[in-house]
This record gives structure tokens, sequence and C-alpha cells, in this order.
């Protein structure tokens, strides 16, 4: 077992197992600086690792497995990273560091720092563990991880009654979801006999392998299987907020403190999205029992219309709103649906190539919009701060006293409205151009309805907080420095991400899609499983 | 960390330990090592709550009236309430005759009060619904209340009780 | 009748006593009385649990749903309001 | 006919009477006509119904060596449970009487007397 | 002479439905209870008796390791009544 | 606002809807034969494995199945169980930060329930520890274990809390700080034993696992399962003694952060403060 | 034909989900913010007990009972570990559902301290009103 294994391993408990220290910590710590470090160095080893991880896999092209107790993977839990979710790890563990670091100053304005770091170091370790695990119930575990750490996030302002109603309304319906969830993974245990993930996708795409295990399926395999896949789509429609469930978002996510509203936005969402690509493509692919009878199609058309009308509802709420936290949760929306589009493709009449142009888009897209999100979240968090207000025609041109955080927003929207130059131009025509091979043209039309749409209210938020003049009672409060310098540097990466795309990252997307997600990939995924529980048995 | 404090630590732990053995079911190594260590820190955490007097714990003669009065108690007592409501339900016509009488007490501990107050209440028939620490009266809804004087009623209820709780825990 | 039946008639009569337990707390709009009968409906789940040989999952499950729940919403509904639908006499 | 036999047609009896004394009870429970009276019955259900039958149950598994070596921590659960059933169960019914008194949640109404009412007087 | 352990699990199989009736009896009054002090004393005990009972299944299934959920169910409830009486009683449940 | 009837029709209407549904589903995706003859493939493994000398290399050496897998199969499932509770635990101490409660000089004996209840409470009170002590200690033998001996000994603090008053239980030491002192101690250790296994491996330079109890095959370090002829289960005892007090620790907390009276939470209310938009 | 063992299991299966029905009823559509966390538990309870129902058996023989996933035997051979795993019911779903009690105990304690937050806001339970409140 090599050094990346080994650390894969670790790092997930041991962010739980920092989270946990912190409260004795505190008792006899009272310096804040300490935290900083603190924080900032678990999350810093976060990153790190997630980066050697993806660095090993991709470059071996083949999934890393990390079988927790040495047990074989259906008896113990192993996480299993192919490169579609190391890439998402390194995305994820990155923005969380920016993250940390923003809330360094962030933290500074708090009545109390302590909880904070607390529940974002369990953020993380959700974030972290859901991407990471290849178990179907530990996913349910680190969602509710990720979910608690996200109610009390959200509910972190307790006298502000918003804030409060929101966080109930997010927790009620998220309890309600992951209880569907947890049913879900009853009907698959009850048919599949197992919870691994690629056991069941072995099961499920009946390859002949004799697993000593758990070689046997029971009952209807197929009622089963809709069953756990409607209920397992429901709960990680909510949690990524698609149309009839994005209810919750446009109060939660601005309500909590602008790091964690970037988290939310930024990275919380794309766990319901990896989880809907990992069930629909790697357990129940096309060449799966589930895709042969057509069910496969219904689910992915469902999700590509819905994707539609979240992309749509999302901006058209956008242009109306004028608190500025709220229009950049309304564009998450947006950009969600937009999201689903590239992940719905898989359906069984589109070829090989067009799928996996429009997973290339999907993942692409969830990089740009996770960039830019978080960067917007962040910059408009220093603006509001200043304003003291998240009213847009309060803030008018604010941005004008802080020229280094309204270059950054300026980057971030370009970023999000798709502006040649910058990624998420990139993404939008590559989604486009997936739709129509697909043969899809109303959706491929939609995509650019959906863009020209949203830029109203892109405009609408730029031009009141960078390009109206400053009210004349504003005045400069200082101490960004390190705000500033993360927004920039998220900024200069939108660009990076733009100026690298068509010669670089988008080819090396395309590889670590089609080395995931497909036929191919899949087998993969078995194979490294088969080998893992081959090489731990014993005899 | 006095003699006091001591005495009820020990007197505490051998409760918990003896509990544990039972509890556990078996005099192994272990559990008699684990089962120490229980009691030791169990003890230590609850001995306040747990003991007043530790002193009283080693006079045996206690204890011999304690079991005496378990006798009494499980095979007079209980079985003539238990018989007496038993008939009250399965008779047609349901003979009640309930009250809420005054039934005064003489000893002086907690715990002395609690047996009684226990033993009353564990009598089918009678229930203590409330008492008066000053006064010294306990308030008993009796099932079939044949007088609502408070001395005669002691009678009925609870003389035989506080002759037993008098000589264990005073 | 042999045991194995019995006890799966046990079964399937404590899953109807839950039914009505269940529908009872969800309709009844004083609180308190809701919370008693999800605690029935504990009880007899917990009952169930012990017939399926769950021991481990009987002593989880009555210190959270037989001792906890009723015990947190007893707080909460001291602490707020008693009824269902309209304001307690806090209002 | 051995000593565990013995123990185990003593337990069997002892069950005997704990079911007797439960079926009554829960009759009782059903025909009292109120909160107070009821509390007599529910302490036949628990002393009768529920210690009994547990001292029982703690000989017969005593005396049963089909139960294997497990059946001693068996009859030990079943003696500290009956114990603490005995100490537990009275304070529980006395600590919800005194409630449901001094609350006025359940009337005390076929009654011949209440002294509790009167020494309170006018206070709730 | 049939053996100890047919005697005593016939014998057990034979209490099983009187105490089921018991059972259902207990939880008519507790679902029917006009007062919330009956509902509680009505779980009271029928908890208590579900208690004996389990310890009496448990030699019925033969396994013995099933006797610790007794022990809990009789702490819990107590509990339960406790806080009820603290309910109806004080301002506050700290108090 | 609406009727009860209605809600009764759409009640109806819906467990109508659901019974239906369940109909197809609990036959199909349940399994034909209910219940099955014979339990998963998987199942018989774990049952096979999780106590079994003649495969030292491939077991996990303690007879109770369910505490096996969720402290040694599954233990990352159960590690990340207890961070929900922790954090569940830390977001509502974040909405009740600043409240203090107070120690007020109050009658004790005013409060809290009558001195019967009172007595007995402090009788049982050692009864009720030893008993949640055994079942937490034996986890790895009888059912039981880390959380069933913590939740039952939370009954203690609970009832002191309920039948005397918090500010009794606060004066006799029991408050947020120490119980959060506790409950830190025991999730270190927690998380300190899922990692002893890699620790001590890293010294002789043996491959090993986190999580891992027992030797396996490739990784050849592992924790003795029994000491002086006693089952401990290798790792499974620690994680029960740590998590027992873990849980004991948290269900305190979140009692005696409920009983805080409300007039110091409205004070903190309206003192407000600290919120920036 | 149907077997009587199965009738009275499938009387089990329907209940749950009725109270699954039920619960989600309660949840989704009353008002009272208390009510809402009584369901969730109620719901969360119902889809337990699925899983336990999954990890059930039918007894090795109709007088021989099946046995929880404990082996009481410390010094078994072989054969009795062989025994053992025929006549046992499934731990894993048992473990499974310890974690999600666990799990749904977390979040109801986080609501229910979320719901006293918002009755010191608004002043009541009723989401109704907290809406119409909110404006």
């Amino acid at each position: 077992m090599d050094v990346v294994t080994q650390l894969l391993g670790i790092i997930v408990p041991l962010l739980a197992l920092a989270a946990f220290v912190i409260p004795l910590l505190s008792l006899y710590i009272k310096k804040k600086g300490f935290f900083d470090v603190y924080v900032t160095g678990f999350s810093t080893l976060a990153l790190l690792i997630s980066f050697f991880t993806a660095l090993k896999v991709i470059n071996t092209g083949k999934p890393l497995l990390y079988a927790y107790g040495g047990w074989p993977p259906p008896l113990g839990i192993s996480y299993e990273i192919d490169s579609f979710n190391a890439v998402l790890g390194v995305l994820t563990a990155g923005i969380m560091w920016f993250i940390v670091l923003y809330s360094v100053w962030y933290s500074s304005h708090m009545d109390s720092y302590v909880w904070y770091y607390t529940l974002l170091l369990g953020l993380e370790t959700g974030l972290l563990g859901c991407l990471y695990t290849g178990d179907a119930f530990n996913l349910f575990v680190m969602i509710e991880v990720l979910s608690i750490s996200a109610y009390g996030l959200v509910a972190y302002y307790r006298n502000k009654p918003q804030a409060i109603e929101a966080a109930i309304k997010y927790g009620m319906i998220g309890a309600v979801a992951t209880t569907l969830y947890f049913l879900a993974l009853v009907f698959i245990y009850a048919s599949f006999g197992t919870l691994n993930m690629a056991d069941i996708s072995l099961k499920a795409h009946q390859l002949p392998f004799f697993n000593l295990i758990s070689n046997d399926i029971y009952g209807h395999i197929m009622a089963a299987s809709a069953v756990a896949l409607a209920l397992a789509l429901w709960a990680f429609t909510f949690k990524s907020a698609l149309f009839p469930n994005h209810f919750w978002l446009p109060d939660a996510h601005p309500e909590a403190p602008t790091p964690v509203s970037a988290a939310l936005s930024g990275l919380v969402v794309n766990v319901g999205v990896y989880a809907i690509i990992r069930f629909m493509y790697t357990i129940f692919g096309k060449a799966s029992i589930v895709g042969t009878i057509g069910f496969r199609d219904v689910v992915l058309w469902a999700l590509l219309i819905l994707g539609i009308v979240s992309g749509l509802v999302g901006a058209l709420l956008m242009i109306v709103q004028s608190d500025v936290k709220r229009l950049l949760a309304y564009s998450t929306i947006s950009h969600i649906g937009l999201i689903y589009m590239g992940a719905s493709i898989g359906l069984s009449s589109v070829s090989q190539e067009s799928m996996s142009l429009g997973l290339t888009a999907a993942l692409f897209h969830i990089i740009n919009h996770s960039v830019g999100k978080a960067l917007l979240f962040m910059a408009t968090g220093i603006l509001i701060w200043a304003a003291g207000t998240r009213d847009l025609d309060k803030m008018s041109g604010i941005g004008r006293l802080y020229p280094a955080a309204s270059l950054a927003i300026l980057l971030g929207f370009f970023q999000l409205m798709g502006l040649p130059p910058f990624g998420g131009f990139f993404s939008k025509l590559l989604l486009y151009q997936a739709l129509i091979s697909a043969g899809l043209i109303i959706p491929a039309v939609m995509v650019i309805l959906i863009s020209a749409i949203s830029i109203l209210g892109y405009i609408k938020a730029m031009y009141a907080l960078i390009f109206l003049p400053p009210g004349s009672e504003m005045t400069k409060k200082p101490g960004t420095g390190l705000a500033s310098a993360v927004v920039l540097v998220l900024g200069v990466t939108c660009i990076i991400l733009g100026i690298l795309a068509p010669f670089y990252i988008i080819p090396w997307l395309n590889n670590v899609v089609s080395t995931s997600l497909t036929y191919q990939g899949v087998l993969n995924y078995i194979n490294v499983f088969r080998e893992a529980l081959l090489k731990l048995m014993p005899g | 960390m006095d003699a006091k404090w001591l005495g009820k630590w020990a007197g505490v732990s051998i409760l918990v330990f003896i509990t544990y053995i039972i509890f556990s079911g078996s005099i192994s190594g272990y559990d008699l090592l684990t089962g120490a260590i229980v009691a030791v820190i169990v003890g230590g955490l609850v001995a306040n709550f747990v003991i007043t007097e530790p002193r009283k714990l080693l006079e045996v003669g206690r204890l011999g009236w304690l079991i005496v009065y378990a006798i009494y108690y499980f095979f007079a007592a209980e079985v003539r309430a238990h018989l007496d409501v038993m008939k009250r339900i399965l008779h047609p016509r349901m003979p009640i005759n309930p009250a809420i009488v005054r039934i005064p007490y003489r000893v002086e501990t907690d715990y002395a009060m609690t047996l009684i107050a226990n033993s009353i209440t564990n009598t089918p028939g009678t229930v203590v619904v409330d008492l008066d620490p000053e006064k010294k009266i306990f308030y008993v809804h009796w099932i079939d209340a044949k007088t609502l004087e408070a001395e005669k009623a002691r009678k009925h209820v609870s003389e035989s009780f506080e002759y037993y709780a008098k000589r264990i825990f005073d | 009748m042999s045991p194995e039946t019995l006890i799966l008639g046990i079964l399937g009569f404590l899953g109807l006593v839950s039914v009505i337990a269940t529908f009872l707390a969800i309709m009844e709009r004083d609180l308190l009385r809701a919370v008693l009968f999800s605690a029935i409906q504990s009880t007899v789940y917990a009952f169930i649990y012990y017939l399926l040989m769950a021991p481990d999952i009987v002593l989880v499950y009555i210190p959270v749903a037989v001792g906890l729940y009723p015990a947190i919403v007893l707080f909460l509904i001291k602490k707020t309001e008693r009824y269902e639908g309209e304001s307690g006499e806090n209002h | 006919m051995g000593f565990d036999y013995i123990l185990v047609i003593i337990g069997e009896v002892l069950i005997a009477i704990g079911i007797f004394c439960d079926l009554v009870a829960s009759i009782g429970m059903l025909r009292f006509p109120n909160f107070y009276v009821r509390l007599h019955a529910a302490t036949l259900g628990t002393i009768g119904g529920a210690v009994v039958p547990l001292i029982g149950a703690a000989l017969v598994a005593a005396g049963s060596d089909f139960l294997g070596t497990y059946r001693w921590f068996m009859a030990g659960g079943a003696v500290i449970t009956a114990i603490l059933v005995l100490m537990l169960a009275p304070a529980g019914s006395h600590a919800l009487a005194r409630a449901a008194h001094r609350s006025g949640a359940a009337k005390v109404f076929p009654k011949i007397a209440d002294h509790l009412e009167e020494d309170r007087g006018g206070m709730k | 002479m049939i053996g100890l352990e047919e005697q005593v699990t016939t014998y057990i199989l034979y209490a099983i439905p009187i105490y089921m009736i018991a059972f259902s009896l207990y939880i008519v009054r507790a679902l029917k209870g006009p007062t919330i002090p009956d509902i509680v004393l009505a779980i009271d005990a029928l908890t208590y008796d579900l208690a004996a009972f389990l310890v009496i299944l448990s030699i019925f299934f033969r396994s013995p390791i099933l006797i610790a959920t007794a022990i809990v169910l009789a702490l819990w409830v107590y509990s339960l009544d406790i806080y009820v009486a603290k309910y109806l009683e004080a301002r506050e449940l700290g108090e | 606002m609406r009727t009860t009837k209605e809600n009764l029709v759409i009640a109806i209407s819906m467990a109508l809807f659901v019974l239906l549904l369940s109909l197809v589903l609990a036959v199909g995706g349940l399994g034909y034969i209910l219940p099955p003859p014979q339990v998963r493939l998987i199942a018989s493994w774990y049952l096979r494995v999780t106590f079994n000398p003649f495969e030292r290399l491939f077991s996990a050496m303690a007879p109770e199945g369910v505490t096996s897998i969720v402290w040694d199969f599954r233990g990352l499932d159960t590690l990340f169980e207890t961070t929900v509770f922790y954090l569940a635990i830390i977001g509502s101490i974040a909405i009740a930060r600043g409240v203090i409660g107070g120690h007020k000089e109050v009658d004790e004996k005013k409060l809290g329930l009558s001195l019967i209840v009172k007595s007995v409470t402090r009788i049982s009170l050692g009864m009720i520890l030893a008993v949640a002590a055994s079942i937490a200690l034996h986890g790895h033998l009888t059912p039981g274990g880390g959380f069933q001996g913590g939740a039952s000994a939370a009954v203690a603090p609970l009832i002191l809390l309920v039948v005397f008053s918090r500010y009794f239980i606060e004066k006799h030491g029991i408050t947020k700080n120490t119980m959060l002192i506790l409950r830190s101690i025991g999730l270190f250790g927690i998380g300190m034993t899922a990692f002893i296994v890699v620790i001590i491996a890293l010294a002789s330079g043996a491959p090993a696992f986190v999580f891992q109890n027992q030797p396996k095959t490739i990784a050849p370090t592992g924790m003795p399962f029994e000491i002086g002829g006693a089952l401990t289960g290798g790792t499974l005892w620690f994680f029960n003694v740590f998590e027992m007090v873990a849980v004991a620790a948290g269900f305190t907390i979140i009692f005696l952060l409920l009983a805080i009276p409300e007039e110091e939470y409205k004070k903190i209310l309206r003192l407000g403060g600290g919120e920036h938009e | 034909m149907i077997e009587l063992e199965t009738y009275f299991f499938t009387i089990l299966v329907l209940s749950m989900f009725v109270n699954l029905g039920l619960a989600l009823y309660g949840v989704l559509a009353r008002p009272s913010l208390v009510k809402k966390i009584i369901a969730l538990t109620i719901l969360s309870d119902t889809a337990n007990t699925f899983a336990i129902i999954v990890g059930y058996a039918r007894w090795p023989s109709p007088t021989l009972p099946i046995k929880p996933p404990v082996l009481t035997n410390l010094n078994p051979s072989q054969v009795d570990i062989l025994v053992f795993s025929q006549q046992a019911v499934d731990p894993l779903p048992q473990a499974l559902v310890l974690t999600a009690i666990v799990i749904g105990l977390a979040v109801t304690l986080f609501l229910v301290f979320l719901t006293l937050q918002a009755y010191r806001l608004y002043g009541t339970t009723d989401v109704r009103k907290i809406s119409k409140l909110r404006g």
C-alpha cells in the first residue's frame, strides 16, 4: 500500500477528529490566531492529499481503492476514487481552502468563532466524504454530516428570524429527503444484498463474476431498483436544489454567513449532482438492467426537463431580486439546471461520444460555477460588510471604494455570464455542442435562452454594485487585504480556466469523463473492486 | 476527602459493585475487574447524592430487619392487598369507596419516610398522592376508606411499615 | 398453530396497533397527547424490534424514542405552546 | 426431579400469578372510573404483574440448563430489573398522582373525602 | 415425562396469548384515556408488564441475551413518568 | 384553515395511495416470499466471520455481530454518525452561545418534585450507572455497546435534572463545560482508537488500515482480542468505553441547554450583537 | 395459497407503509413545527423498521426460534459457527439502523433547538403564522 492511498484513507476521519478537539482546545486557548492556523492547516492538508490522490488516479488511469479496516469491499466500507470524483475532490478541497482563508478575515467580526470553525470543518468533512466514498450507506451518513453542518451554519446568526426560518425549512425537508434515501438503501440492500456501489453496479450490469461474499440477488430486482432510484433521486435533487425541490435554497443560502453561502452554493449543491451521476452512470448505467428496459430513459428525460425548467426559473427570478445574495442564490438554481441538462445526456439513443461530451460539459460547468459562485459570494461579502446591507439599492456604487473586490466581482460575473475568454463561456458552448450532437435541439436552444435571460440579472447587479456613483455617506473600512487577495486569486483562476479551456482543460476533462463514466470506466471501477476483493480475502 | 466522604464512597461502591456483578451474571476475572473499576468511579461520582450517614451501613442489625421486613411485606401485606383489589376489580358491582385521607408518620430520615411511602404505594389499594414534610403527613388515596380519621387510618394503612422502617433507617 | 406462526401473528397485530397510535399522534391537536401517543407507537415499535430479534436496536431505540423524544418535545412545548393551530395561553 | 426442576416449578407458579394479576389489572384499568382509582389497578399490574413474574423468570432461568452459560446473566438481569421496578414504579405513580392533583389534570370525582384539597385550601 | 425445555416453552407458549390480551386492554386505555395522567399511567403499566413479558419471552426464544432490553425499558419509562409529572407541576422543566 | 374532516380525507387518500404502491413494492422489492427462508449471503458471511478462532486473519473476534459491524466492519459509518451527533450538539450550543444561565441563589427544597421521588432517585442513581456501565462494557459479548450504555447512563443526569433542578446539578459539578470536556475526551478517544493500529504499524513499518482491529493477511498488525483469557474484541472495547462517555455527556449537554429558563435566552436576544450581514 | 406466516408478515409490512404515509402527511401538511418534529421521528422510525424487517428470516424449524446475531458460545467449534450462521438474523440492517437512529436523533435535536429559537423570534410555532409574519 503506497503513501497516497494511506493518506487518502486517513484524511476524512482526521478532519472529523480535528473538529472533535476544537471545543476542548477552546477552553484553554483563547487566541483566535491559533484557531485560524489550526483550521487553515487542516484544510491545506486536505487540499494536498486530494491533489496527490487525483494526480495518481489520473496518471495511472485506474481508480484508487482504500478498504477501511482491511476488510474486502462488500463486507467493509471502502473509498473508491475514479478520475471523476478525484477531480471533484480537488475542486472541493481547493475552494474550501479559499473559503477557510476568507473565513479568517470574516470571523474576526463574529461574536464567536469557535463553533463556526467547528461547523466549517464538519462541512469540509462531509463534502470530501460524500465525494470519496464507494459505499452507498456511507454516502447517506456523509450527506447527513454535510447537512447538519449546513443547517447549523445557516442558523448561525440566531437573532435573524429569516435565518432561523430558512434553517428550519431546509432542515425539516432535508431530514425527510435523507430518510427517503435511507429507505432507498433498504430496498437496494433487500434485493441486491450489498451496499457497495461497485458491487451493486456489478449486479445491475449482470456481469459474469463470481463474487464470493455477495453473489445472489433477491426478489424482483427491477422493482427494487425502480423504487430505490425514485427515492434516491428525490433526495439528491433536493440536496442539489433542482426545480421542484429548489424552494429552500433562495432562503437558506443568503442567510448563512457569507463564506458559508459560498460553500453552500459553490460546493454543497455539487454533491447532489455528483451522487446522481454516480447513480445514473456508474451504478445503473446504460448497459444495466434498468437501462435496458427504458426506465433509465424516463428518469433522464425527467431530469433534462426539470433542468431546463430549473434554469429558466432561476434566471427569471434572478432578475427581480433586489437582495444581492438572493440574486446569487437564484443564479445557483439556474446554473444547477444547466449542469443537470449536461448530466442527463446519457439517454439510450445518444451516442457514446455525445454522452461523454455532455458529461464533460457538465463537469466543466460544475467547476466553472463553483469557482465563479464562491468568488462572487465572497467578493460581494466584502461589499456587504462595508455597506452593512444586502439591498442592491442601498449598496449602489460601494464597489468603487474597493477596487480589488470590484475587479474580482467583474471577473466572477463574466464567468457566470459566459463571456468568451472565461471558463463559463466554454462550458456553455460545450454543453450546447453536446446537446446538438445528441440531437436534442430544443434543450440546446434553451441553454442559450437561459444564458441570455440570466445576463439581465447579472448586469443589474454589476451596475448597481460597481458602475453607479457611490453615495456620499459611504466610507471605506480598512482591513480587507486578505479577503481581497482571496477573491482576486479566484478571479484569476476564472481567466485561466477560460484561456486554457479549448487547448488543455476540455480535452483533459473529456479524458477524465471517458475513463470514469463510460461503460469502459464503469468496468474499470468494478474491476478495481474485484481486485481488492480478491486481494483482501484470505487464502 | 474526609473520613465521612470515604465512608459514603465505600458504601455506594459496594452497592454499585453488587449491582454490576448481578447484572453481568458472572464472576469471571473480567467482570470482577471492570466491576471494581466501575464501582470506584461511579461511587466517587454519586457518593454525595446517595448516602448521608455512612455509619448506618455498618450496623448489621438494620440489614437483618430489612430482610425480615421484605419477608413480611411480600408474603403478608402484598398478598392481602392484591387479593382485595382483585376482588374489587372482578366484582360485578365494583365496590369502591375512594377518598384521600391524611396519614401521619413519625420517622425522621428521608429514606425511612420513602420506604413507608413506597410500601404504601406498592400495596394495591393505597397510593400516596402528596406529602407534607413539615406536618409529617402523607395524603393517601385509599380505594376503600374505612375511616377518615388520621390516627385510625394510620393503624389500617401504615403502622406495620413504620415499625420496620424505624428499625431499618432511623 | 406453531410458535412461529404465533409470533408472526403478534407482529401483525402490533403493526395494526402502531397504525392506530400513529394516526392519533398525527391527528391530535393537543401536542402533549400527541407526544404520548407517539410514545405508545415507540413502545410498540420497540416490541416489534424485539420480536424481530434485534436487541441492540431495542437498546438504542428505547432511550431515544421512549426517553428522549418525549423529553425534548415536552421541554419544547413547555417553552412554546401546547395546542396546534391556535396560540396557547402566552398570547 | 432435581433441584433445578423445583426452581422451574416455583418460577412457573410465580409467572402464573403474574399473568393473572396482569390480566385483572388490565381489566381494572378499563373498568375503574377515574385516574386515582386506576392508580391502584396500575399498582396491581406493576407489582403483581411485573415484579412477581420477573422473580419467577429469574428462577426458571436459573433452573433451565438448556439456556447455556448465559442463564446466570439472565437470572441476574431479571432480579435487577425486578428490584428497580420495585423502587421506581411507586415513585413514578406517586409523582404522577401528585402532579395530577396539583395541576387539576384529573378530577377526584367519586370520592367520600379529599383531605388534601381541604388542607391546601384555596390554593390550586 | 417430557423434557424440561419442552415443558417450559410449552408453558410460555400458552402464556403469550393471555399477555397479549392484557396488553391490548392497556393499549385501549392508553389510546382512550380521557386525561393526560391516564395515558401516562396506562403506558406505565403497559411497559412494566412488557418488561416482564420480554424476560419471559427470552426464555421462550432460548436467547438469554435478550434480557438487557427489559431493564432499559423500565428505566426509561420511569423517566417518562417523571417528566410528564414535572410538566404538569412546574413552570419550567428545569426548575 | 382546513377542518379536521378535510385533513382526514387527505390523510386517508394519501394512506390509500401509499398502500397501493406498497402492495406492488413490498412483494417485489423485499423478495417474493415474506419473510425469506434464509438470510442473505453477505449476512451469513458476517455471522461466520464475527467470531471465528479458526480464521484468525479474517475475523473481528467479537461474538456480538452487530457491535462488530458497527465498530469494525463499518466503523467509518459509526465514526461519522458520532460526528453528526456531535455537530448537532455544536449547532445547538452555537444557537445558545453566550447564554450562561446564571447560578441563582434559589431555595432548592422548594424546587423539583416531592421528597419521595427525590429519595428514590438518589438510591437508584448508582444502580442505573452500574447497569449502564455493564451494558457498555459487555458490548462486545452481549447486546449493547457504547451508545446503548451511554444512553442508559444519561438517564441519571436527566432524572437528576428533572427531579431536582438545574441549579442543583450545576452545583454538583454537572455543567455544560465539564460535559463538553468529557465529550471531547470521549470523541478524541474514539478518533485515536480508529488510528491506533495505523500508529502502531507505522513504528514497525508494516502496512495497516484505518479502523483495523484484528490482523489481516496483508496487514499483520492488530490489537489483542483477549487479555488474560477475557475477550475484549480488540479495539471494540475502547470504542465502547469512549462512546459511552461521549454519548452520556452529549445527552447531558442537550438537557442542560434545554433546561435554561427562557428569560436568560430572552436577555441574550435583546442584547443581540455579533451579527453582520 | 398464501401461507399464514406470509399473511401476518404482509400485514406488518403494509401497516408500516401506512405509517410512512401518515408520517409524511404529518411532516408536509401539519402546521405546527412541533407536530412536524413528532411526525419526522415517526417517519424515520418507520424507515428503520423496514430495514429490520428486511433482515428477518424464517425460523430454522417451526419450534426452533431464530436467534439474534450474537454468538453465545465463547469456545465454538467450526460446526457451531456454521450452525450459528444459519440460525441467526441478518446483523447488517441492525447496524445500519443503529446508525440511522442516532442520525435521526441528532437532526431532531437540532430541529428542536431551531424551533425554540423560532418561537423566541416569532412568538409562534405555526408555520402559517410564521410565513405571514415574515411577510
